[in-house]
């Protein structure tokens, strides 16, 4: 059929949802010890195509070879059996269980029938090690961070030794540092000839880790090149079909009066923040940086009042107030945007105007009963001003690509008009053309008088957007400062201040 | 056939023959002193039983100590209680079973503990109770209700003619039965339309539903009977007033037996005379019931316990009989017409 | 092309209409095997004995959606039941169980039943909402108490445990009365069914309370993130429910014409199922109004049809059990993810 | 600073024990009321007669685990316990049901009792994995098919639906049967009971199968993505429980003495309490055998105790209705996200 240039080769991949064609004719063609960069937009189709191959989804048609052999999967079980190994955009785990128990599942290994734990620990300890992961194997995965978490779904991924390896946004979570470690097991993967498949909204990672960009529109292959003929501006024109000039818009907010100061905070349940301060402004885009597990987190729950404090005060515009659950912070004017958009976020068999409305709903009730004609105005307004791709406000959000779904909940929260925004890595696994867009929203802001916190894992983000930059350290504040005199380097360094 | 030994006397068998009363009166008697007597019942809110039961305990009343436990409707929690009371180490069993099928089982528990027992309304098989010479029951003769039930459906037809609805000179009749394996169930089940044809009434069942004793099962199932056989259904017979008192419900609500002059009129009879069934049978709703005699059961219960529980014979100074088992006490049924 | 788009239609409205059409299915069966079951009389029938289930599904749907259950709801029925009934035996029955008490207005028992209902719909939200407990367990927990409650309420010295019967009229009248329509009785049952259902809809759908409910149960934590006041909306929606668990035991005493301690018993199966079979998941936050009606009158049907054809009361069992797994297993293959 | 960290691993530490120690209470308010509970002959009591419903609880908790649940099981147990009762009547009975089957050696009852439990809890697992069923709905759907199924098995003519009783005295031995210690009597069902939590201990904990469990119970997404076969692993868990309901069906026709439709009716409530009591949570994921063993002696030793210490029966029902929603508010305490 073909001869063995490639490893993997996806041709003509088909796959339709109820009310949208996912993929239309997608191409992949992988090579053996290249990294493969998968790029496209929000909804573009790159996780549909990756679950066809893995066997989650099971494609309307097309063919799949590996190595030249026809294959089709079923399940992931045959996936895996056949070389192909994927990190998934979601965190799939199994947070009761302890890591080892997370890492070896479908495969544990085993000693007369019986399950082998020190074979497990051992192995486990062995991965860990190559990828400088310091975390105790017989601990509950549900402890971990987020970016702690996704470090051991790449590892897992990366011990099944597969010919094909997946990584769909696996740095999402990442810090800089965890990155530059990745990179380096997943050169080392390359040099083995394993063929890695590398899917991330983060520009500069693609121009430095890929070998081939493969850039998908609409479900449709728009073109495969090599990474050295391609930059920044051409992968982005190739994705969104147009030119766009800066990552970030003009920065044209004027931070003015101080409304918000946080004054001496620690969290009731230690380990978590501890006298922690800051002042906010209006107007002002505050950026919060740190290292994974800097209790960044923490501090936006507990500033809105979903996680307690003991100690400290949170002062609005003079006047103490006391966010004693979500209500009040909303009342209050404040906003939280949350990390995990699927556990903390969407309302997923809900309507896109459900979950536009659902934080807003004292505005259209009138003793309790709700105005409909308000409801729709305010969601045509989210679906607008946001720009969510979707066939109409009844659809189910959870059949919105992640990047829609993250705007309809900034939409959501924009609703409520709120005062202070705090918004947790608000552009995770969003494309460049939305991130944009977001941007110019948080500006948009700002310039209204908004105070913004924003957390973000993404350094240049930070760097871009912000006024000034509070970073986290170990649960404390290592400093506040200006953007301007600030670098990646000098971020860094006081990241590592309490450690 | 054994005819029941009607001449036990019931109501008034005078519990004060009972040996406790020769005892310390009961004020100034210490708890301990008086006799324990474990009481198991099968189900401690079904209706004929619970009269049973209150009438056992103002027999009780300053004469024993009463330890009463609910079987639940369930023979394994019955079989523990029984360890319980053993273990408890009381004096004398009164055993109302839920599964007479588990008597044998039963019965060898208590057997291997050596306190005497007596079984009561739900009648194991007499040769499981011969294996243990100091096992008892008392009870009535199950067959005797549906007997009298027959004996009023046969009356009833012979003399009002209109209740042929049909006029084809047989009586079409919807059956309501107790428990699926309740041989008392099954006994009135059977008799009551065999003596009824014994005395020249032709029967046809129409329907026949288990309805669990229940009043809401046979109200459901009488409702749907109604609408699907209307005025073919000439005769309800159930095995037990709270059965009959759902059927009645079903019939008044379909614009029958309302009480009123002229209202259409289905018979219904049932068993047990609850206050209820009475009422019904006064207001002309109802066609008549079964009289049986808790307390009078209660009494004799209580008599044979209190005379075993002090070292006598059971049936010492008292005047009730064992029928020909000779280890069964029979307390009688009566006619209930209003 | 056409052709399989209109195939895919067709087997998306079969989907859609799944309940209807087993529904109808089993009609014509019942039909065809005993052509008199075609009677207005039989619908008006189905429809009144699906009445207080109906009532009482329609409370449990509530609690489905926030990903709980209730095994209580039965009991508290039950104890209801018992009560409306105590407060409105006829005067001039001589045994009833207050000899003293005069004839009083209907609402008076109506809402003392509502009432009791009420205070268990709290405490299973309170076990729910503040002590963090699994629906399954606390209304576990409560089941055992109101029948202890009704037990201990119905089993008084001399008699000891009798069924409370023997009506006042008004009582009896206001339950299974009927209004003709040309030549159709429509009893009353019917009507309190509709005007529930049709209130129960208003809140679900029009309401702020509806929204909050299906938020918590569709997500809890974004719900807690949102600004929806988990505890109180979780609280209301179980009062709600004793509500009408209370109002159903009061219409229940009444229909049957008496009530015991075995009231009301096992009625949350019935209720769940048809809540389940109705379209409402498990899952949390899915469900409508209609789906829970549908489900009532599916399951009553079955009650009702099988026993009008005759069929032997221990295949029934058998064939419900069959019947109600068939319903699901058609309504959830809407909401199965296409691989 | 000291003393906090002392009062906060003090009152963690109570939190972990705490079954325990709702266990030691009861059993110290029991002795305090009637001293003479301190027997040895109490506790093997006790024991035993938490076997059969142990048996019960240990298959049910698989299922809680994966986030399902099963009202089946008692009935099923039922089913079970009528075939082999039927099957091993003394062969001197007159009316036994198989009059010509020869005295079987107890294995082959046994056996049948296990296939009958396994077919059923294979019918179970097929509606879960493969129809996409909720536990619920499936297990409602075969209880009412095994009740009926009972009822048919049981119900011929000419003698109609009699209990199953007078077994084979070696039937009777084995189960009821027990071994002395010294001056100790303990009961075979106790070891039996052993063996059977030994071997579930072992699957749960040293199997793939058991580890597939709990990862397809916390999360089946990720269990799914890593290649476990979840619809096999389903199936044999459920299958397990309807091997474990029979034998405990095997065991209870011969522990009671008789088997008859109604044996078995509500078991799984006691076992399904029995299982969340002991910390197994209907979230699904979570539990432990220990846990489930110690959740089935408080509840029989709450209805042993109860009636040691002469609570009137109704009572009994609000007092276990307070234990169980106690036992378990407590216990989840441990796994409240604090923030
Ligand atoms: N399970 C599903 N059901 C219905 N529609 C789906 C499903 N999964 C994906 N889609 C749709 O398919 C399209 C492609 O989604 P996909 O997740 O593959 O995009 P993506 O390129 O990975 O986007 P992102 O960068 O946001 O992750 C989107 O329009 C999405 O709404
Ligand atoms: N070293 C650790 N050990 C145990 N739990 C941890 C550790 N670090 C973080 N966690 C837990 O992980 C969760 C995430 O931590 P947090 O979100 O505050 O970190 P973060 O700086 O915001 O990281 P991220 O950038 O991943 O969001 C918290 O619930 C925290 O309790
Ligand atoms: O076994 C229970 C039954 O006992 C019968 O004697 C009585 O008539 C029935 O009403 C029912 O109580
Ligand atoms: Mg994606
Ligand atoms: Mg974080």
């Amino acid at each position: 059929m073909s001869d063995n240039k490639y490893l993997l080769e996806m041709i003509d991949i088909c796959k339709q949802f109820p009310g949208v064609k996912a993929l239309d004719n997608a191409q992949l063609k992988l090579r053996p010890g290249t990294v493969h960069a998968l790029m496209g937009e929000n909804g573009a189709g790159k996780s549909t195509l990756m679950k066809c191959l893995f066997g989650v989804y099971i494609e309307d048609g097309g063919e799949i070879f590996i190595e030249g052999k026809k294959v089709h999967f079923d399940n992931p079980r045959q996936a895996l059996d056949n070389g192909v190994a994927m990190v998934h955009q979601e965190l799939n785990q199994v947070l009761k269980r302890d890591i080892m128990d997370n890492i070896w599942l479908g495969r544990y290994p085993k000693n007369m029938g019986i399950v082998d734990q020190k074979t497990m620990f051992d192995e486990t300890k062995k991965v860990f090690d190559e990828l400088d992961i310091d975390v105790n194997p017989k601990m509950k995965i549900g402890r971990l961070s987020v970016s702690q978490r996704q470090m051991v779904e790449i590892a897992k991924a990366v011990s099944y030794n597969a010919k094909i390896l997946v990584l769909d946004e696996p740095t999402s979570s990442l810090t800089q540092e965890e990155v530059e470690h990745l990179f380096k097991i997943i050169n080392k993967l390359r040099d083995k000839g394993c063929g890695i498949i590398y899917i991330s909204h983060k520009m500069e990672e693609i121009l430095q880790i890929s070998d081939e960009v493969t850039v998908m529109r609409d479900g449709k292959w728009v073109g495969t090149k090599p990474a050295s003929e391609l930059t920044t501006d051409k992968i982005i024109q190739m994705m969104v079909g147009r030119d766009l000039t800066n990552r970030f818009p003009p920065k044209t907010n004027k931070p003015g009066e101080v409304i918000l100061e946080v004054k001496n905070l620690t969290a009731t349940y230690q380990p978590s923040i501890q006298d922690v301060s800051l002042e906010l402004k209006a107007g002002e885009i505050l950026g919060v940086a740190g290292l994974v597990g800097s209790r960044r987190t923490e501090l936006l729950e507990t500033i809105f009042g979903i996680a307690h404090h003991s100690q400290g005060e949170i002062i609005l515009h003079g006047k103490p107030v006391n966010n004693k659950d979500s209500r009040y912070a909303i009342k209050n004017g404040f906003a939280l945007l949350t990390e995990e958009r699927r556990a903390t976020g969407i309302f997923g068999g809900m309507s896109i105007k459900f979950n536009s409305i659902i934080a807003n709903l004292n505005h259209y009730a009138k003793a309790g009963v709700l105005n409909d004609k308000k409801m729709d105005g305010d969601t045509q307004w989210v679906i607008d001003s946001m720009n969510v791709k979707t066939p109409s406000a009844k659809t189910q959000i959870k059949s919105l690509s992640g990047g829609n779904q993250q705007k309809v909940i900034i939409g959501r929260w924009l609703l409520t008009d709120p005062e202070v925004l705090l918004l947790d890595e608000p552009t995770r696994g969003i494309d460049v053309g939305a991130k944009y867009e977001i941007y110019q929203l948080i500006i948009d802001l700002a310039n209204k008088g908004k105070g913004v916190m924003v957390v973000s894992s993404e350094m240049p983000e930070l760097l871009g957007i912000c006024d000034r930059i509070a970073v986290m350290s170990n649960g404390r504040l290592a400093g506040v400062e200006n953007t301007e005199n600030l670098d990646q380097e000098k971020i860094m360094k006081l990241a590592a201040k309490y450690i | 056939a054994s005819e029941p030994a009607t001449d036990a006397p019931s109501t008034d068998a005078p519990a004060s023959d009972a040996p406790a009363d020769d005892a310390a009166p009961a004020d100034d008697a210490a708890e301990g002193d008086l006799p324990t007597i474990g009481v198991c019942i099968y189900k401690y809110d079904d209706t004929y039983i619970s009269t049973v039961r209150q009438a056992l305990e103002a027999a009780a009343e300053g004469k024993a100590n009463l330890i009463l436990n609910d079987g639940k409707g369930d023979q394994a929690t019955q079989n523990d209680q029984i360890d319980l009371l053993i273990e408890k180490g009381v004096d004398v069993l009164l055993v109302n079973m839920v599964d007479i099928g588990a008597a044998q089982t039963v019965v060898d528990k208590i057997k291997a503990a050596d306190i005497p027992v007596i079984f009561f309304n739900r009648e194991p098989d007499a040769e499981v109770l011969k294996t243990y010479d100091k096992a008892r029951f008392v009870g009535t003769n199950a067959k005797d209700a549906g007997v009298i039930q027959g004996e009023i459906i046969a009356e009833m037809w012979a003399a009002d003619p209109a209740l042929d609805k049909n006029g084809d000179g047989t009586m079409q009749y919807v059956m309501f039965q107790g428990e699926p394996n309740n041989p008392e169930a099954i006994a009135r089940t059977e008799w009551s339309v065999k003596t009824a044809e014994e005395k020249g009434v032709k029967t046809e069942q129409l329907e026949l539903q288990i309805a669990n004793w229940d009043t809401e099962l046979a109200y459901q199932a009488m409702e749907s009977w109604l609408s699907k056989h209307g005025d073919s259904i000439e005769f309800v017979i159930a095995n037990n007033d709270g059965m009959a008192q759902g059927a009645v419900n079903a019939l008044i609500a379909a614009g029958y037996n309302t009480g009123e002059e002229g209202a259409k009129v289905v018979p219904v009879v049932g068993v047990d005379a609850t206050d209820a069934a009475k009422e019904l049978i006064g207001a002309g709703k109802m066609s008549g019931t079964v009289l049986q005699d808790g307390p009078g059961m209660a009494n004799a219960i209580f008599a044979l316990a209190m005379n075993v529980a002090g070292g006598k014979d059971y049936l010492d100074g008292t005047d009730y009989q064992y029928d020909d088992t000779g280890i069964a006490v029979r307390i009688p049924y009566q006619a209930y017409k209003g | 092309m056409d052709k399989t788009i209109d195939k895919k239609n067709i087997g998306e409205w079969l989907l859609n209409y799944s309940l209807y059409i087993v529904l109808g299915l089993m009609i014509v069966v019942v039909i065809i095997v005993d052509p008199r079951f075609l009677t207005l009389k039989n619908i008006t029938n189905i429809l009144s004995q699906a009445s207080t289930r109906g009532i009482l599904a329609l409370g449990v749907a509530g609690l489905i959606v926030l990903q709980g259950t209730d095994l209580s709801a039965g009991r508290i029925l039950g104890v209801t039941a018992i009560v409306s009934a105590s407060l409105l035996q006829s005067t001039t029955y001589a045994s009833r169980m207050y000899p003293d008490l005069p004839a009083l207005p209907l609402i008076v028992p109506m809402v003392v039943a509502v009432i009791i209902g009420a205070v268990f719909g709290l405490i299973n939200g309170f076990g729910v909402a503040k002590l963090h407990l699994h629906a399954f367990i606390i209304t576990l927990g409560t089941q055992l108490i109101a029948y202890g409650v009704s037990c201990i309420y119905i089993d008084r010295p001399p008699l000891g445990a009798q069924p409370i019967a023997n009506f006042d009229e008004r009582y009896t009248k206001f339950v299974t009365g009927s209004i003709k329509f040309g030549s159709v009785q429509i009893p009353y049952l019917i009507f309190y069914l509709a005007i529930v259902a049709v209130v129960m809809w208003f809140i679900w759908n029009k309401t702020t309370l509806g929204k909050n409910m299906f938020a918590i149960g569709g997500n809890p934590e974004a719900a807690a993130v949102s600004g929806v006041n988990i505890v109180k909306n979780i609280m209301i929606i179980f009062l709600i429910s004793g509500i009408l668990y209370g109002l159903a035991g009061f219409l229940e005493a009444g229909r049957v014409g008496s009530a015991t301690s075995n009231t009301g018993i096992n009625y949350e199966l019935d209720a769940i199922s048809a809540c389940v079979v109705g379209g409402v998941s498990f899952s949390g936050g899915v469900g409508t109004i209609p789906g829970v009606l549908i489900g009532t009158v599916i399951l009553q049907f079955i009650n009702y049809g099988l026993n009008f054809i005759g069929v032997n009361a221990y295949l029934q069992y058998i064939i419900k059990g069959l019947i109600i797994i068939l319903a699901v297993s058609i309504d959830v293959r809407k909401y199965i993810a296409k691989k």
